[in-house]
């Protein structure tokens, strides 16, 4: 990981020195996928599937963002490191809402029954 | 197990008060466990570092033997070890939480409800006392909540805690194996007087509860009005701002103020009557003495209209 | 002093020493106010930081003094609440966080890995200013009301009291991003700046602490700043997502604000970790023992230490299942602390220890971190927990880390990079003795706190019952010991900056590149190529006489930078 | 152990005072790093890592989010029809579209494209305004309609005609004055209890987002500026990518957004 101007063996993009350029044939299909998941997610919406609902709109969103991600924001092109720092930061997102929301989700008949005790 | 009846004043060990209860001695054995095995740890790293200071300082004619830097059988030994008994702890600490967490089936079930900076047990007859009365050898859950910010019960003689917080529901529960009184303290910060939101738990000898939770009750029954307002003065909290001596402490002093005009925050005046009292008592944000802040609770719920009656008898008796 | 055995005095310089440096090379308010030097703004941090903890110290003495008697002895019930918030706050908002990563780190780690600056010098530059705002912030809310909800902030107190908790939070949120931006400097800077030589495991332990800690603070400080901006949108708006009132759940805030405040804690005492590693190598002339076990548990205890925060929360209403996870994520931290602590040892064994200043501070530290840590297994089990959770218990406990831990090795690397930093040795005997007197008296003051901790004595109080008084008075005399000790300190370091010798290149002998420089070390750390070396092959460094110092064996001292200049006349 | 000392690289660098003027490299490397490419990686990697600082930040709010929808399912659905998803779809649209002219915004500097940079740089604003009038659009209804966080959620429906009058009951704006302590004490009946919240989490989402885009818009006007002087080339486009990236990220953030607020039932 050592990186310096004598650069690393790294068979990434800069090495040489120039930058990497998208090519247009890249970047507009990218779009072009992107309107279309968003047409996509708008029309599933309107069918009514329940509970699953939400993994769906929650995966064709992840889609989207992994192609910004990996095109517009060049991440497949870049060093490891990079798409390692955004893995981690998802990681310790998840983790944390996911305690927050275990819990919550656990303590939450004590919440209830106190509601239920109030005056609407 | 050891119950002991009467033994509420003894001062315990030196890390605890005497436990009181049929989870503490679970607790202080953990703790001594852990306790014993610092000491073993701390003695033998500080020991082999002073060992080691003397033993390798450097001073003239001292030749420094040589050494290796690293040696991984050793790693794996001093983490291997430690984790083994970190997770005897945590084994022994959970065991112990799900016993102090989970309540037998049949218990004696108390409500609280705390606020700054007082305490009101609700036996199920209804009767509220702001000392928490329970029986001796016979389970009590309590099933909290707080008006304002967030509180905490805790009994350290039962070696137990919880948080009461407002919104919602907590619980917990202990079994006195120690008949006598001992301190319940409010360990969550909730603002000024946090450090002195406390009262008595009074663990009764067996049988004696019934009796005295009784005669409680029925205070407006068997005492004159005036004598159960005093009781009913002190024991559900008022005494905590109000005094009958005429200093005026976060409320006003109610010495001699009957009958009398009072100015208001908002510039009127009133005649303390009847009226006044019940109304401060249930509505207190209403009227706002002038000179005071606007802090004291509503007892709407909580005290019945006979009480409050005995309160007004007793508020009129100060001359 | 009394080092000396075959060789003269350290720091008995007798060879000229290059006369332009960092400090000297320019003057005038703004040649600091602006300077993008990693080692001025450094030197401004630890002045600032410095004073950071005067401040708290002087508000812990008021808090000491008002418990010398249950109920009112100097001060009523609300100031008491103030007070010990604005201590809380304090200590660890101005003075610990930033402590060691921006006042020793900010002037070290460039220096450390032989280049010339941090990454972005601006930058830096520009989290010292967001601290002094910072700062001032938490001031204008001591002067606009005060702050009474102690230093965690919780809901719903903190979104009801009448104290000016959204000017606290504002600076603590500014406080947030100065240490978020340190933490992004420091790790870019070691990753591009490094010589191409100086692999990750050629790094100095001490970076790879400041490597771990700068991952919590970019991973973790984001979440207390949208806590805080929640908690300021709370009370100015009453967004109802912590506030019961309002259909909020105040338990959900204790999680915002742990997830934060935990992984905090590392924050604090892994660049301590990292000094005493340092430390411990140095003055036992040898290399640290299990370089890569002690590299790879700062990563461990980073890292784990984000799964942890629920041990906070056992008595707060959290679920079972939630704490009984949490309780056994919580031990696992003590593992990869235990490795560092061993290893220490280990290094120590057959080496030549001379007990200088620094290497007091780092025995203390061993010694007062083993008592602080080992305690945290206490509260780390869930029985023992519910009944220690918020006495004075947990108050020693985290004072033993907080204080024994960083503090003292803070302290024990500033008298270690002293020379490095100012061009100044300092009076040896003095150090020692103050050193002595911060640990005797540290440990008169928070050790009964235990017991009292243990008896049932809870945190924040006012007032107390009297059966308490004995503990809380030996605690309140060690508290002024310990206060006067800190001015013995603190006067040593003074003395030194007015009087003292001048101090040659290396005075402790260490490999690190730091000490391969002059000191203090010239505007763009230095004036020759840096050399390369193993940061703890020992061996290496030679005495010098002609130096008053150390120099590498095979470096003849005409090449040393010390002597670079001292052909030509000195111009002092 | 050897110790030879090592010069520092690139090797040729005659230079140990570190002025930036000696170095002969483009007029905008700093003086501390020795290369431009170094300076590059450096911009990007510090970029990076502040993207994760913003991912950490938005994440207290995700957490809100879970947190509430999954213990009052209930108020989502009732107060998500309160969103017009149409105005949300086209503001996706157009914050996508802003993606791709950064994108191309970027190559043009890769390519020293100075016209096509400015060009695209102008569009990627003009869908950045765009997205800003429709959340005005957005929030002044909201704000008439007193659909606002819980301590002011007071939703009364009667001064306002089109198309949301069908969702709530015609109210009887009696008690729209004033801040009432709990929330459901509205005027629409058929609230939930603690409605507000969803609006509560509503504003702090969108508002930090639209926050982002505000940054993101002063610095995209930074960037214009330096390339209308001309200072990016294919030698030299750090700040365009690094600006880039974090308009990409405010992107990203929407895309969960749209589907998480609008897209509930
Ligand atoms: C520098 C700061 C710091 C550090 C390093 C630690 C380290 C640890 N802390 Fe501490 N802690 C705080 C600062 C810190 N803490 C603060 C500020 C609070 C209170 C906040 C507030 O409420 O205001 C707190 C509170 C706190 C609590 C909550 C108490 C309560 O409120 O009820 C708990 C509970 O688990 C805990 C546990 C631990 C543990 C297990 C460690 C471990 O990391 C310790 C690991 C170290 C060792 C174990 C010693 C070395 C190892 C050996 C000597 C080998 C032998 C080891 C074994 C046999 C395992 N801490
Ligand atoms: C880094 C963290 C840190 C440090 C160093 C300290 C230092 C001290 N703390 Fe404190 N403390 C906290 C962090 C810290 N504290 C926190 C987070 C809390 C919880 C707050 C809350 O509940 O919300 C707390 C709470 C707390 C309490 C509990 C209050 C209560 O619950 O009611 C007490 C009580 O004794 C106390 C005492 C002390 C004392 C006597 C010192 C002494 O060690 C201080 C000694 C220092 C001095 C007297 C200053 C002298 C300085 C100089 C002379 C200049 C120095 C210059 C050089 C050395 C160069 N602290
Ligand atoms: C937390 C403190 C607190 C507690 C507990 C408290 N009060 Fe008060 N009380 C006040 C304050 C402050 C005022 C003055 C402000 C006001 O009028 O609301 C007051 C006012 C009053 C008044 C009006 C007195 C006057 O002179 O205007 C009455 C009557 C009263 N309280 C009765 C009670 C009774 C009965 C109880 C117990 C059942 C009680 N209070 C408990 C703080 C308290
Ligand atoms: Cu109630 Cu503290
Ligand atoms: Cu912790």
């Amino acid at each position: 990981m050592a990186h310096n101007t004598i650069t690393t063996s790294d068979e990434q993009a800069h090495a040489d020195g120039h930058p990497h350029v998208m090519p247009l044939s890249v970047l507009l299909p990218t779009f072009a996928a992107l309107i279309a998941l968003t047409v996509i997610t708008v029309s599933a919406s309107k069918l009514s599937i329940g509970a699953a609902e939400i993994w769906v709109a929650m995966g064709i969103a992840t889609i989207k963002a992994t192609l910004v991600a990996l095109y517009f924001m060049h991440l497949r092109y870049d060093k490891p490191f990079n798409a390692l720092l955004i893995l981690f930061s998802l990681v310790f997102a998840a983790i944390f809402v996911g305690m927050a929301l275990v819990d919550s989700q656990a303590y939450q008949p004590e919440i209830s029954a106190y509601d239920l005790q109030q005056p609407k | 197990m050891i119950l002991a009846e009467g033994g509420g004043s003894d001062n315990g060990s030196f890390w605890f008060p005497a436990p009181s209860s049929s989870n503490a001695s679970q607790v202080d054995s953990l703790f001594n466990f852990i306790l014993s095995l610092s000491a073993f740890f701390f003695v033998l790293i500080v020991g082999l570092m002073l060992i080691f200071v003397v033993r390798y300082r450097r001073r003239p004619g001292y030749v420094q033997a040589p050494a290796s830097d690293h040696n991984n059988t050793l790693e794996i030994l001093w983490s291997v070890i430690p984790g083994i008994l970190t997770i005897f702890i945590f084994f022994r600490g959970f065991m112990g939480y799900l016993d102090m967490r989970t309540p037998p089936s049949e218990t004696y079930e108390i409500k609280v409800n705390a606020k700054k900076w007082s305490w009101a047990f609700q036996y199920p007859n209804g009767y509220i006392d702001n000392d928490l009365h329970i029986p001796f050898n016979r389970p009590v859950k309590l099933t909290m909540t707080s008006e304002d910010v967030i509180h905490s019960l805790f009994i350290p003689a039962f070696r137990t805690k919880m948080d009461i917080v407002p919104g919602r529901y907590t619980s917990m529960w202990f079994d006195a194996t120690r008949t006598g009184e001992f301190p319940l303290l409010c360990a969550e910060y909730c603002g000024t007087k946090h450090s002195e939101m406390l009262a008595n738990v009074v663990v009764h000898p067996s049988g004696e509860f019934e009796k005295w939770l009784e005669q409680a009750s029925n205070l407006l029954a068997t005492l004159p009005p005036v004598e159960a307002g005093k009781i009913l003065f002190t024991r559900r909290g008022c005494a905590q701002c109000h005094t009958i001596d005429g200093s005026a402490r976060t409320g006003p002093s109610f010495k001699g103020t009957f009958g009398t005009k009072q100015s208001l925050t908002d510039g009127s005046s009133i005649e303390m009557d009847e009226n006044y009292i019940r109304e401060s008592i249930l509505e207190p944000l209403k009227k706002v003495r002038a000179g005071y802040r606007p802090v004291m609770p509503s007892y709407k719920g909580q005290l019945k209209d006979p009480e409050i009656d005995a309160i007004i008898e007793f508020i009129k008796s100060l001359k | 002093m009394s080092v000396a055995y075959d060789e003269p005095e350290v720091g008995e310089l007798l060879a000229p020493v290059p006369s332009e440096n960092y400090l000297n090379c320019s003057h005038g308010f703004w040649s600091w106010a602006a300077t993008v030097d990693h080692k001025r703004i450094s030197i401004m941090y630890l002045v600032s930081v410095l004073s950071a903890f005067l401040l708290g110290g002087i508000l812990a003495l008021m808090i000491r003094m008002e418990l010398w008697t249950p109920g009112r002895t100097i001060m009523d019930h609300d100031t008491y609440n103030h007070t010990f918030t604005l201590h809380g706050a304090v200590m660890t908002f101005l003075f610990i966080i930033p402590s060691i990563p921006a006042a020793l780190g900010n002037f070290l780690l460039p220096v450390m890995i032989g280049a010339k600056d941090v990454a972005f010098p601006r930058m830096n530059l520009g989290s010292y200013y967001l601290w002094l705002g910072g700062a001032l912030f938490l001031l204008a809310a001591i002067v606009l009301g005060g702050l009474d909800t102690g230093w965690t902030f919780y809901t719903p107190y903190s979104t009801t009291t009448n104290s000016s908790v959204i000017t606290a939070s504002m600076g603590v949120f500014i406080l947030g991003f100065s240490s978020i931006f340190t933490g992004l400097n420091f790790i870019v800077t070691m990753h591009t700046m490094r010589p191409p030589w100086m692999t990750w495991f050629k790094l100095p332990l001490f970076l790879w602490a400041i490597y771990a800690t700068s991952i919590i603070q970019v991973l973790a400080t984001p979440v207390l700043g949208i806590t805080l901006m929640l908690l300021i949108a709370e009370r100015a708006l009453g967004i109802g997502i912590f506030d019961p009132k309002l259909g909020g759940d105040p338990v959900l805030f204790q999680h915002f604000f742990w997830f934060y405040s935990h992984p905090a804690v590392y924050i604090m005492i892994l660049p301590a970790m990292g000094v005493i590693s340092e430390l411990i190598a140095v003055f036992s002339r040898k290399p640290i023992f299990g370089y890569r076990f002690i590299a790879y548990s700062s990563l461990a205890i980073a890292l784990l230490g984000f799964l942890v925060w629920g041990h906070h929360m056992f008595t707060s209403g959290q679920s079972r299942i939630s704490a009984i996870v949490f309780s056994a994520l919580t031990f696992t931290v003590s593992i990869p602390s235990a490795i560092k602590v061993f290893n220490w040892l280990a290094t120590m064994y057959r080496g030549s220890i001379l007990l200088v200043t620094p290497m007091c501070y780092a025995l203390s530290f061993i010694f007062l971190f083993t008592i602080g840590g080992l305690t945290g297994l206490f509260l780390g089990a869930l029985a023992v927990d519910v009944h220690l959770h918020d006495t004075y218990f947990v108050v020693a406990h985290f004072h033993y880390v907080m204080m024994g831990g960083t503090l003292v090795a803070f302290l024990g690397g500033l008298f270690y990079w002293w020379p490095k930093m100012t061009g100044r040795m300092y009076s040896e005997t003095w150090g020692r003795i103050g050193c002595l007197g911060v640990f005797v008296a540290f440990n008169l003051t928070f050790f009964p706190q235990f017991i009292m901790g243990s008896r049932g004595m809870p945190r924040r109080y006012y007032n107390y019952p009297p059966q308490f008084q004995f503990y809380h008075q030996m605690s309140t005399v060690g508290s002024f010991l310990l206060g006067l000790s800190l001015c013995v300190v603190a006067g040593v370091l003074i003395h030194s900056l007015l009087r003292g010798r001048k101090a040659p290149a290396n005075p402790w002998g260490a490999a690190t590149l730091e000490w391969q420089t002059s000191s203090p070390p010239p505007l763009y750390n230095f004036d020759t190529d840096p050399v390369e070396v193993d940061p703890y092959d020992l061996e290496s460094q030679v005495f010098d006489p002609l130096l008053g110092g150390y120099r590498l064996r095979e470096f003849p001292a005409r090449n040393h930078p010390d002597h670079d200049l001292a052909s030509e006349p000195a111009r002092v | 152990m050897t110790h030879t000392p090592v010069h520092p690289a690139p090797a040729a660098q005659p230079d140990q005072h570190g002025h930036a003027e000696e170095h002969h490299h483009s007029p905008f490397l700093a003086h501390h790093f020795e290369s431009s490419e170094q300076q590059f990686d450096s911009g990007k990697l510090g970029m990076w890592l502040f993207l994760v600082t913003e991912i950490m930040f938005f994440s207290g709010l995700f957490c809100a989010y879970a947190v509430y929808r999954s213990s009052h399912p209930e108020i989502f659905i009732y107060a998500h029809k309160f969103l017009d998803t149409n105005l949300g779809a086209i503001n996706t649209v157009v914050l996508l579209v802003s993606s791709l002219t950064m994108a191309l915004a970027v190559r043009a500097a890769q390519m020293s494209q100075r016209k096509a940079l400015i060009i695209n740089l102008i569009l990627t604003l003009i869908c950045a305004g765009g997205f800003l009038g429709i959340k005005y659009v957005e929030y002044s209804h909201k704000w008439h309609a007193g659909l606002l966080w819980a301590g002011q959620f007071h939703p009364d429906f009667s001064h306002l005609e089109g198309a949301h009058q069908e969702h709530g009951e015609p109210a009887s704006a009696e008690s729209s004055h004033g801040h009432t302590e709990s929330s459901h004490d509205t005027t629409d009946p058929s609230a939930p209890r603690n409605a507000g919240i969803f609006f509560s989490i509503y504003f702090c989402l969108t508002g930090l987002h639209g926050i982002h885009i505000l940054a993101g818009m002063g610095a995209i006007i930074w960037i214009l500026v330096r390339s209308i002087r001309g200072d990016f080339s294919a030698d030299y486009y750090g700040p365009v990518d690094f600006v880039g990236l974090y308009w990409h990220l405010v992107d990203l953030v929407w895309i969960y957004l749209f589907p998480l607020l609008y897209l509930i039932h």
